[in-house]
C-alpha cells in the first residue's frame, strides 16, 4: 500500500453527484471529500440522502450523474460492489445487517480481510494470527461470552456491535458508518468514541449520526447535508453557529439544549 | 430453520458410517431384485446430497436437476444402447429415416468419452446457465422457476426430436456393460457396490466443503447475499460453482441409475421428478448433509412398499407423509435427531449462561 | 393500567426476562432502562403478545391479558411503535398510517391531522412507498401509525433511534401533548437517553439480567449509571 | 393476411386470458401468501368437478329447458366449494408453514397428491365429461373470423374477476389488511388486525377463484383428476414473469405468454412453439431479473 | 432369480407360484396413478373380469389364478422395475399390462431377460414382434392401413394428420403418407402437439386454411377432449370435414361429450355395439361388475379376451411353463366378443376384424364397415410393397 505518498492526498473525491429514484432526487448535485486520517462526520435531517450517499460509495446505488474517485485512482461508480470493498471501503449499515445463522464467531470470520476469491476461500485454513485477530475483536465488542451463539439471537444492540466489528476485520481504508450508536446507552457511545479515535489512526471515517453530544465530542468536521445538497461544513461549532441548520436540523431553539436531549 | 450446522453434523458422521456399513452389506441378505432397487435409491441419494448443497446450504432452489440427472443418464444410455446394437444405427433412429449414426451418439461409443461426459457435460452447462443467471441477480422463486421452465423446454425437445432421443419411449433394451450381461446379478452386485462407493466419496467430499470456510460462506450468501457482497465476496461466482458441483453430482447419478434401471425416458426426468428431488432432500432435513441422503432413501423406499401394497391408493399414503412431515418434522427426519439432543444437551450450546455473561462489562 | 406479576419471559431454551413486577398508572408516563441486551425488548414484546409469558401474569384495566392475542391486546388499546420499525415496506405511507386505524373498531375511520402537522415529512411522501423512505422517515411513521389508534396505552421502544434532532424535540412534545389531550393515558417507554427519560418520563425503571434493579420518581445518574454502563 | 393477423391476435388474447384465470388464483396465494401452492392445480380441478356435478343434477333431476343456465350456477358453486376445500387446507396444513415458504411446496403437493386420489376415488380414473350450455354452442363471424362464444365468455369471466380482486385487494381496507398481514404477519397483529382471519379469508379466496378457473376450463378443455398437472406450471410461468405480488404484472405476463405462444407456434409447431415460449421467459428473466414488476425496495435484500 | 428369501418378507401375503397345488399367481401391469391411469384402470378391470370368469369356471389346469395388481405409475421406469418384481418376487405365469409403447418397450428386455411372458392389450404403431410379448391390440395393418382404405373411398382424398408428438402418431402418419401417395391420396398438412396440450386454436386455424377432407387423429388421451370441445366451438362439424381417430373409445368418448364427437368416425377392432352374443354376454357382465354407467371399448375387450387367450394356450399346454405355452399359442382360435381371433404364431400377434364406426348422439358407435373375416396382422407392413421403405429399415 503506497499509503506515505498518498498522505496527505484525499482519500475520497465525489463531485456533482446526482441519485434519482423515478423523478425524486435524493442525492442533488452534492460534492464532498475527504483526506486521509481523518474522522468526518456527516449530518443532516431524515431524508437529507446521507444513507444514499454512503449506498453510491458502496456501490449499492449507482449514481446518474457525478463521479466518485477513491485514492485517486478508481472511480467507484463504476466498479462492483465486492470489488469495492476490495480496494478498501468498509460500511456499516444503519439497521444492523448480519449473518443470523453463522455464529458471532463465524460472522467475523467470513468478514475478516483476507483473499475472498473463491479459490483461496475454498482452501482457506485459519491461522493463528487469524484467530487472536478474531477474538480480540470479540473482547473489543464485548460479544466473546457470546461467540458461539447464532448470531440470530443477539439483541438490537448487540448486533450493533457485531456489525462494527465485521466492518473493522476487513481493515478497510475508508470506514462508512451509518449510524453506528444507535440503541446504545451512553457509556457505550463513549466506548464508540474512543474506539473511532483509536480507528483513525489507521484509517479515514465517515460517520453519519444524529446524536449532537456524540458528534460535539468527537467530530473533527463536519459536513450537512440537506434534501440531497451540501448546506454546509466545517467545525461543528461553525455549523451549530448555521442558522439554517438550527432551522432544518437542530430546531429553532439553538443547538445546545435541545441537541442535548437528542440521542440515537 | 436454521441449522448451527459446524456443530452437530459432527457428531452426525458416526451414522453415516453406519448407514454405509449396512448398505455394503445389504448384498449378503437381499435380493437381486431388492438389492437392484436399493442401488437406484443410492443414486438418488448421491443426487440429493448435490442438490442439498445447492439448496440447504447456499439457499438456490432449483427444480431442473432433473435435467442434470437426466443428461448423465442419457449419456451413459447412448453408450450401452451403442454397445448393444454393436456402434449400429438403433431402430428408433431408422423408422426416422436417420441412416448413420449423428456425432453425438458415436463420440459416446467410448466409455471413457461417456463417462467423463456424464459428469463434466452437466457441470458445463450449469456452469455457462449459472453465470448468466447469477451474474445478473436472478434470485430465490425466479430461479426457481427459470429451472422450471429449462425442464419443460429440454423434455419437450427430447420428445420432438425423437429421431435422436428416441422420444418418450425413451433409450432402451441395453444388453451388455464392459462385455458383461447388464442384468446378471453379478454385474448389478458389482454396479450396485460402486454405487455404495461412489455416494461415500461425494458425501466425504461434501462434508469437507461445507465444514471449511467455504461452507459457511455458503450459509452466509443463502442468509444475506447482498450483506456478503459488501464483505467483499463475489456472490456469483460461489454460486456457479455449487450450481455446477451440484450439476456434475447429479449427472454422476444419472449415469448409475441407468446402469441399474437399464433404461432411461423423458418421464424420468420431467418436472415432477425434479421436484420429488426436492422433497427428498426436504424430508431427510435440509442444511444437513446426511439428511437428505435418509429421506432420499425412505421416502422411496415408503413409496415402493405403498405402491406395491396397496396399488390403488397408495398416493395417500405418500400424500400423507410429505404433509405430515412438514407439520410435525420442520426440518425433516433430522429435526428428530436434533430435538432428541437438545434433550440430551439442553440446546446447541448453553445459551442461558452465554447470555447471562454477556451482561458482564466487556473490554 | 398495566400490571406486570413475576413475569418471566424466555426464548424456547434461554430466559430473558425473570420475575419482573411493575405496574403503569393512568396518565404515567414510565420510562424502561438498561444496557443493550437486559430485556427492554423483550419485555415489550411480551406485554404487547408477540412473545408469550413463561409464568407470571400480565393485567391491563383489571383484565387478565397474559394469555391474550397481540390483536385482542391492540384492539384494548394497546398500540406499539417496535424497535426497529417494522413498517410495511410494500405499502404507501399512508396505507401504513391507514392500517394504525385498524385497532380502533366502530368510531370514524380517517386520519386526524394533528399526525401529518406532528410528522409533515410524511404527507409529502403520502405517496411512497414506506420502504423506500430514509430511516428517520420511517422511524416517524412508524410512530404515526401508532398514534392514529389514539391508544390508551401506548409502548415505545427507542422511539427516537435515528430521527433528527429538531424532531426528536417535537416527540417530546407530541408525548406531553397526548398526555394533556388524553389524561388517562399511560405511556411505557424504553430510552437510551438520560436527558430524554427524564423530560418526559415520572417514573423510571431499570433493569438488569432480566430482573429490575431500581425504580423511582426521579433519576440519580451516579446512582444508576453502573447499571448502565458497559 | 390481416385476417391472419386478428386470428392471431384473438387465439393470443383468448389463450392469454385463459392463462390469466387458471393464475389469478395462485397470484394471491403464491403472490401474495408466499405459499408455493402446489395443490393449486387440484383447486382447479375440484371447481371442475363441481361444475360437473351441477350438471349432472341439472340433467337428471330438473326439466331440459333449465339446462341452459347450469353454468351460471356453476360458478359460484364450484368458487365455494373450492374456496370452503382451500380454507380447510388453510386451518389443517397452510397456515403452520407460513413464512416457510418452502416447505409449504413439500406439504401442498402431497395435499395435491390425496386430492388427485381422492378425486379419483369419487368419480372414477377416466375424464368425465360435461357439455358446454347451449347459449355457448357456435361463435360470431368478425370479419369473416369466427369467434367461439366459449372464447368471448371466458374473457369477459376473466375480465369481470380481474377487476373485481384488483378493486377489492387495492381499494378497500380488507384488502389493505390482506397486503399489511401478509407483508409483516406480527406487527399487523399488534395493530389490531386478526391475522388468523385474514389468512384463511385470503387463501379461501385464492382457492375460490382456482375453482372459477376449472369451471371455465369445463368449456375447453378435459375434466379429470389428474388436469391439474396440464396447469399448474404455466400458472406459475405467469404469475412470476409479471413479478410476483403485482397483480396488474400478472395480467400482461398471461397476455404476453398467450401471445408469443400462438405466434410461435403459428411459425413453427406447437411443440417448437412451446420450447420458444419458454426459452423466451428464461432469456426475459435476465433481463428483468424479478419479473416485469419488482417489488425491491431499498432494504438489503 | 434367488428371490425365495425376500419373496416371504416382502410379499408374505400371497403364497408364490411353486408353493401350492391348488392356485397359481398372474401379474396385472398398469398404471392405476398418473396421467394414463384414466385409461388404464378400465382395462385392469376388464382383466380382473376374466379371471373372475376363469376361476369361477373352475380355474386353469384346475388351479384357481390369483392376480398380482401393481401399479406403473404412468412411469416406464416404473413399468419395468414391476415387471422385474412380479417375475422375480412373485414369479408369476404371466402378466397382463402395458398401455403406453413406452411402457412396453420398457419391459421388453425385462421379459426377454426373464423369459416371462407380457399380453399387451392396447393397438400400437408395430415394428415389434418379440418371442416374450403376445400382442392382443390391432397392428396397423389391422387398424390404421384400411381405415385409409376406406376414408379415400367414402370420405375424400385430402388428408389432414394430427397426433401427440410421439413415437405413436409419427409413425402412423409414416405408414399413412406412404399409403396416400401409392394410392392417390394428399397430406394437406401435418401437425404434432405436445403430450398433454390442451389449447387448439391454432391448429384449428391452420385447419380451416388447409381446408381438408379429412382429419386423421393420432391424438392421446385429454388432448382429444381439447381437440374436439374447441372443434367444435369453432363451428366445424362432422358435415364440414370428417376426423377419424384412432385413439377414441367409448370411454373417451363419454369424457369429451357425445354432443362434439357426433357423426366423427373411429377404427377399431371392436365396440360396444358389436353384435356377437358373445359380446353381449361380456358387455353385461361388465357393467353388472363395475356398474350399468360404464361402457366397454376396443382395448377393454382386447384385455378381456387375450387373459382367456392365455388361459386356453395353458390349457393346450398342460402347463405353466412360458415355453410350452409359447409352443401351445401358435393358431388358437377364440370367440371374442369382437368376433373370431385367431393367434398368429410368426409374429406373436392376433387375425382381428377391422371395424370403422360412427359415434352416435347417445355416445355409442354405429358400425358403417367391417372387413368382414378377421386379418392377418403384418406388424412390419411386409404384405405392402408402398410401406417397402418403413418395414426395411427394420430388419
Ligand atoms: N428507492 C427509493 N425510492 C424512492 N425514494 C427513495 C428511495 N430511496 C431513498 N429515497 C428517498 O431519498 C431520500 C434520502 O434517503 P436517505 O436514506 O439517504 O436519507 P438519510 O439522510 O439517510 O435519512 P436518515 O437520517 O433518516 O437515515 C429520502 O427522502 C427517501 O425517501
Ligand atoms: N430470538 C431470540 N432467541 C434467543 N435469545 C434472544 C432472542 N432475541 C433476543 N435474545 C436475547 O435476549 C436478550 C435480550 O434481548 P432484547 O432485545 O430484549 O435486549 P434489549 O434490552 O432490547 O437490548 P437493546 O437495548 O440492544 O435493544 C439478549 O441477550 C438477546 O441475546
Ligand atoms: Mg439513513
Ligand atoms: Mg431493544
Amino acid at each position: 500500500m503506497k499509503r506515505n505518498q498518498l498522505r496527505k492526498q484525499n482519500v475520497l473525491q465525489c463531485k456533482d453527484v446526482v441519485v434519482s429514484f423515478g423523478g425524486f432526487r435524493a442525492i442533488n448535485h452534492f460534492s464532498f471529500s475527504i483526506p486521509r486520517g481523518e474522522l468526518h462526520f456527516l449530518i443532516g435531517p431524515n431524508g437529507a440522502g446521507k444513507t444514499t450517499f454512503l449506498d453510491v460509495l458502496c456501490g449499492k446505488t449507482k449514481a446518474s450523474e457525478g463521479e466518485v474517485i477513491f485514492q485517486e485512482e478508481h472511480d467507484l461508480t463504476t466498479l462492483k460492489e465486492f470489488e469495492i470493498v476490495r480496494k478498501g471501503i468498509g460500511r456499516k449499515f444503519q439497521a444492523p445487517s448480519i449473518f443470523p445463522n453463522l455464529t458471532v464467531y463465524e460472522n467475523l470470520e467470513i468478514a475478516m480481510k483476507q483473499d475472498k476469491r473463491i479459490w483461496s476461500i475454498l482452501l482457506a485454513k485459519t491461522t493463528v494470527e487469524q484467530k487472536q485477530d478474531i477474538e480480540a475483536q470479540l473482547e473489543l465488542i464485548g460479544l466473546s461470552n457470546l461467540k458461539d451463539v447464532q448470531a440470530r439471537i443477539l439483541s438490537h444492540g448487540q448486533k450493533q456491535w457485531l456489525e462494527i466489528g465485521m466492518v473493522m476485520m476487513q481493515k478497510p481504508d475508508l470506514l462508512l458508518l451509518d449510524e453506528p450508536i444507535a440503541g446504545m446507552t451512553e457509556e457505550e457511545e463513549e466506548k464508540t468514541g474512543e474506539l473511532l479515535l483509536k480507528l483513525k489512526q489507521k484509517c479515514t471515517i465517515i460517520v453519519v449520526e444524529h446524536d449532537m453530544d456524540f458528534v460535539r465530542k468527537f467530530a473533527e468536521r463536519v459536513t450537512v447535508m440537506h434534501e440531497g445538497r451540501l448546506l454546509c461544513n466545517g467545525s461543528m461549532a461553525e455549523v451549530q453557529a448555521n442558522e439554517r441548520v438550527m432551522e432544518v436540523y437542530l430546531g429553532r431553539k439553538g443547538g445546545e439544549m435541545n441537541a442535548a436531549t437528542s440521542t440515537a | 430453520m436454521a441449522f448451527s450446522l459446524s456443530k452437530y453434523l459432527f457428531d452426525r458422521r458416526w451414522l453415516f458410517v453406519a448407514l454405509l456399513i449396512i448398505l455394503v452389506a445389504c448384498p449378503l441378505f437381499l435380493s437381486d431384485f431388492r438389492l437392484n432397487l436399493l442401488g437406484r435409491f443410492l443414486a438418488f441419494a448421491i443426487l440429493v446430497i448435490g442438490l442439498d448443497l445447492l439448496w440447504g446450504y447456499t439457499g438456490v432452489l432449483s427444480l431442473g436437476h432433473g435435467i442434470f440427472f437426466g443428461v448423465g443418464a442419457y449419456i451413459m444410455a447412448i453408450y450401452l444402447k451403442l454397445e448393444a446394437t454393436s456402434g449400429a444405427v438403433p431402430d428408433f433412429m431408422m423408422w426416422n429415416g436417420i441412416t448413420e449414426l449423428p456425432w453425438f451418439w458415436a463420440m459416446f461409443e467410448n466409455p471413457v468419452m461417456a463417462i467423463s461426459f456424464a459428469i463434466l457435460l452437466p457441470m458445463l452447462l450449469a456452469g455457462t446457465l449459472g453465470f448468466f443467471i447469477f451474474r445478473n441477480r436472478i434470485k430465490d422463486v425466479y430461479f426457481t422457476i427459470l429451472t422450471q421452465a429449462l425442464v419443460i423446454v429440454t423434455v419437450t425437445l427430447i420428445i420432438s426430436k425423437q429421431e435422436y432421443t428416441g422420444g418418450t419411449n425413451g433409450i432402451t433394451g441395453f444388453s451388455t456393460v464392459f462385455g458383461q450381461s447388464l442384468m446378471a446379478p453379478s454385474t448389478q452386485k458389482s454396479i450396485y457396490l460402486i454405487t455404495v462407493l461412489c455416494l461415500g466419496l461425494i458425501f466425504f467430499l461434501c462434508y469437507r466443503l461445507v465444514h471449511s470456510r467455504f461452507g459457511k460462506t455458503l450459509i452466509a450468501i443463502r442468509d444475506g447475499e447482498n450483506r456478503l457482497r459488501f464483505s467483499g465476496y463475489d456472490t456469483s461466482l460461489f454460486k456457479v460453482f455449487v450450481f455446477a458441483l451440484s450439476a456434475g453430482i447429479a449427472g454422476l447419478a444419472g449415469m448409475l441409475f441407468v446402469l441399474q434401471v437399464g433404461m432411461i425416458s423423458p418421464t424420468t426426468i420431467g418436472i415432477v421428478p425434479s421436484i420429488e428431488m426436492i422433497l427428498w432432500v426436504a424430508i431427510g432435513g435440509r442444511g444437513t448433509l446426511i439428511g437428505p441422503v435418509f429421506g432420499a432413501i425412505t421416502t422411496n423406499l415408503a413409496k415402493t412398499f405403498f405402491s406395491e401394497n396397496y396399488p390403488d391408493i397408495w398416493l395417500f399414503f405418500l400424500g400423507s407423509i410429505f404433509v405430515i412431515v412438514v407439520l410435525f418434522l420442520p426440518g425433516g427426519f433430522m429435526s428428530l435427531f436434533k430435538k432428541w439432543r437438545f434433550k440430551k444437551k439442553g440446546g446447541i450450546i448453553d445459551e442461558t449462561k452465554s447470555i447471562e455473561e454477556a451482561k458482564r462489562p466487556a473490554v | 393500567m398495566l400490571q406486570l406479576q413475576q413475569l418471566e419471559v424466555a426464548y424456547d431454551e434461554s430466559t430473558v426476562i425473570r420475575d419482573i413486577t411493575m405496574e403503569i398508572r393512568p396518565g404515567q408516563i414510565v420510562c424502561l432502562m438498561g444496557r443493550n441486551g437486559v430485556g427492554k425488548t423483550t419485555l415489550i414484546k411480551s406485554i404487547m403478545g408477540l412473545l408469550k409469558a413463561k409464568s407470571g401474569t400480565i393485567t391491563y384495566l383489571k383484565e387478565n391479558m397474559t394469555n391474550k392475542t397481540p390483536t385482542v391486546r391492540a384492539r384494548k388499546g394497546i398500540s406499539y411503535v417496535p424497535q426497529g420499525r417494522e413498517i410495511f415496506p410494500q405499502l404507501t405511507v399512508f396505507e401504513n398510517i391507514m392500517l394504525g386505524l385498524e385497532a380502533r373498531s366502530k368510531s370514524r375511520k380517517e386520519v386526524s391531522e394533528v399526525i401529518y402537522e406532528y410528522f409533515p415529512v410524511l404527507k409529502e411522501m403520502k405517496d411512497r412507498r414506506g420502504g423506500d423512505l430514509s430511516g428517520g422517515q420511517q422511524q416517524q411513521l412508524a410512530i404515526a401509525r401508532a398514534l392514529v389508534s389514539e391508544p390508551d396505552c401506548l409502548l415505545l421502544d427507542e422511539p427516537t433511534e435515528g430521527i433528527q434532532p429538531n424532531i426528536v424535540q417535537d416527540i417530546q412534545n407530541v408525548i406531553r401533548d397526548i398526555k394533556k389531550q388524553n389524561k388517562n393515558i399511560s405511556i411505557l417507554l424504553v430510552e437510551q437517553s438520560f436527558d430524554f427519560a427524564k423530560s418526559v418520563a415520572d417514573y423510571f425503571y431499570i433493569i438488569d439480567k432480566g430482573r429490575i434493579v431500581y425504580e423511582g420518581e426521579t433519576l440519580v445518574e451516579e446512582e444508576v449509571s453502573h447499571y448502565l454502563s458497559v | 393476411m390481416m385476417e391472419g393477423m386478428i386470428v392471431q391476435g384473438f387465439n393470443g388474447i383468448s389463450l392469454g386470458s385463459i392463462l390469466l384465470l387458471i393464475a389469478l388464483g395462485l397470484a394471491i396465494t403464491f403472490g401474495l401468501m408466499k405459499v408455493i401452492n402446489m395443490a393449486h392445480g387440484e383447486l382447479i380441478m375440484i371447481g371442475a368437478y363441481a361444475t360437473y356435478v351441477i350438471q349432472l343434477l341439472f340433467k337428471n333431476h330438473l326439466p331440459p329447458e333449465y339446462f341452459n343456465w347450469y353454468f351460471l350456477l356453476a360458478i359460484p358453486f364450484a368458487f365455494i366449494v373450492a374456496a370452503l376445500i382451500g380454507m380447510l387446507l388453510e386451518y389443517t396444513v397452510i397456515r403452520h408453514l407460513y413464512g416457510r415458504p418452502l416447505d409449504s411446496l413439500l406439504a401442498t403437493f402431497g395435499v395435491g397428491l390425496i386430492l388427485q386420489q381422492t378425486a379419483r376415488s369419487i368419480f372414477g380414473a377416466p375424464n368425465v365429461g360435461v357439455e358446454a350450455p347451449p347459449f355457448l354452442r357456435g361463435g360470431v363471424e368478425v370479419m369473416s373470423v369466427m369467434l367461439p362464444y366459449t372464447r368471448l365468455f371466458i374473457i369477459a369471466l376473466v375480465i369481470v374477476c380481474f377487476l373485481s380482486l384488483f378493486v377489492y385487494l387495492y381499494r378497500t381496507n380488507g384488502g389493505r389488511r390482506i397486503r399489511a398481514v401478509m407483508q409483516n404477519r406480527d406487527m399487523a397483529t399488534c395493530l389490531g388486525i386478526s391475522s388468523r382471519k385474514v389468512d384463511s379469508l385470503t387463501f379461501a379466496i385464492g382457492a375460490g377463484f382456482a375453482g372459477i378457473a376449472g369451471s371455465a376450463l369445463t368449456l375447453i378443455g378435459p375434466i379429470g383428476p389428474t388436469i391439474g398437472q396440464n396447469y399448474i406450471i404455466d400458472a406459475f410461468m405467469v404469475v412470476v414473469v409479471g413479478g410476483v405480488g403485482m397483480l396488474t404484472g400478472t395480467v400482461i405476463g398471461a397476455m404476453g405468454i398467450g401471445l408469443f405462444n400462438t405466434v410461435f407456434e403459428f411459425w413453427t409447431n406447437a411443440s417448437m412453439g412451446k420450447v420458444l415460449v419458454f426459452a423466451l421467459i428464461i432469456l426475459f428473466l435476465q433481463w428483468r431479473p424479478e419479473g416485469l414488476f419488482s417489488l425491491r425496495t431499498r432494504s438489503l435484500d | 432369480g434367488g428371490s425365495e428369501t425376500s419373496g416371504e418378507t416382502e410379499e408374505g401375503q400371497e403364497p408364490s407360484a411353486e408353493t401350492t397345488d391348488e392356485e397359481v399367481k398372474v401379474g396385472i401391469l398398469h398404471s392405476l396413478s398418473g396421467t394414463m391411469a384414466m385409461s388404464e384402470t378400465s382395462v385392469k378391470d376388464a382383466e380382473l373380469l376374466a379371471i373372475e370368469e376363469i376361476n369361477a369356471a373352475g380355474g386353469v389346469l384346475g388351479k384357481q389364478l390369483v392376480p398380482v395388481i401393481e401399479d406403473g405409475a404412468s412411469e416406464p421406469s416404473i413399468f419395468s422395475e414391476r415387471a422385474t418384481k412380479l417375475l422375480q418376487q412373485d414369479e408369476v405365469a404371466v402378466v397382463f399390462g402395458g398401455w403406453t409403447s413406452a411402457s412396453r418397450k420398457a419391459m421388453l428386455p425385462v421379459f426377454e431377460e426373464n423369459n416371462g411372458l407380457l399380453y399387451y392389450p392396447i393397438q400400437y404403431e408395430g415394428m415389434e414382434a418379440s418371442p416374450n410379448i403376445f400382442y392382443a391390440g390391432a397392428a396397423p395393418n389391422q387398424q390404421i392401413v384400411p381405415a385409409v382404405e376406406w376414408l379415400l373411398e367414402n370420405e375424400g382424398t385430402e388428408f389432414f394428420l394430427l397426433g401427440s408428438d410421439y413415437v405413436f402418431p409419427r409413425l402412423a402418419n409414416q405408414i399413412i403418407k406412404a399409403q396416400l401417395e401409392a394410392s392417390g391420396g394428399t397430406t394437406v398438412d401435418e401437425q404434432y402437439t405436445p403430450l398433454g396440450h390442451t389449447d387448439y386454436s391454432t391448429i384449428i386455424s391452420r385447419i380451416r386454411e388447409s381446408k381438408p377432407e379429412v382429419i386423421f387423429n393420432t391424438l392421446n388421451g385429454d388432448s382429444n377432449v381439447a381437440f374436439f370441445k374447441q372443434l367444435a366451438d369453432a363451428g366445424i362439424t362432422s358435415d364440414d370435414v370428417t376426423v377419424l381417430s384412432v385413439s377414441v373409445a367409448e370411454e373417451e368418448i363419454r369424457g369429451i361429450g357425445a354432443d362434439v364427437l357426433e357423426g366423427h368416425y373411429a377404427s377399431w377392432n371392436y365396440y360396444q355395439t358389436t353384435d356377437t352374443e358373445e359380446n353381449a354376454s361380456f358387455v353385461e357382465s361388465y357393467q353388472a361388475q363395475f356398474g350399468d354407467d360404464r361402457v366397454t371399448g376396443d382395448p377393454i375387450e382386447a384385455a378381456y379376451f387375450m387373459v382367456h387367450l392365455w388361459a386356453q394356450a395353458v390349457e393346450e399346454a398342460g402347463s405353466f411353463d412360458v415355453d410350452a405355452v409359447k409352443e401351445a399359442a401358435p393358431g388358437l382360435e377364440l370367440n371374442a366378443p369382437g368376433g373370431k381371433i385367431i393367434f398368429d404364431g410368426d409374429n406373436q400377434h392376433v387375425w382381428k376384424t377391422v371395424r370403422i364406426g360412427e359415434v352416435q348422439a347417445d355416445g355409442q358407435f354405429k358400425e358403417v364397415w367391417n372387413s368382414g373375416e378377421p386379418i392377418k396382422p403384418d406388424p412390419f407392413l411386409e404384405g405392402y410393397e408402398w410401406a417397402s421403405e418403413i418395414s426395411s429399415t427394420v430388419q
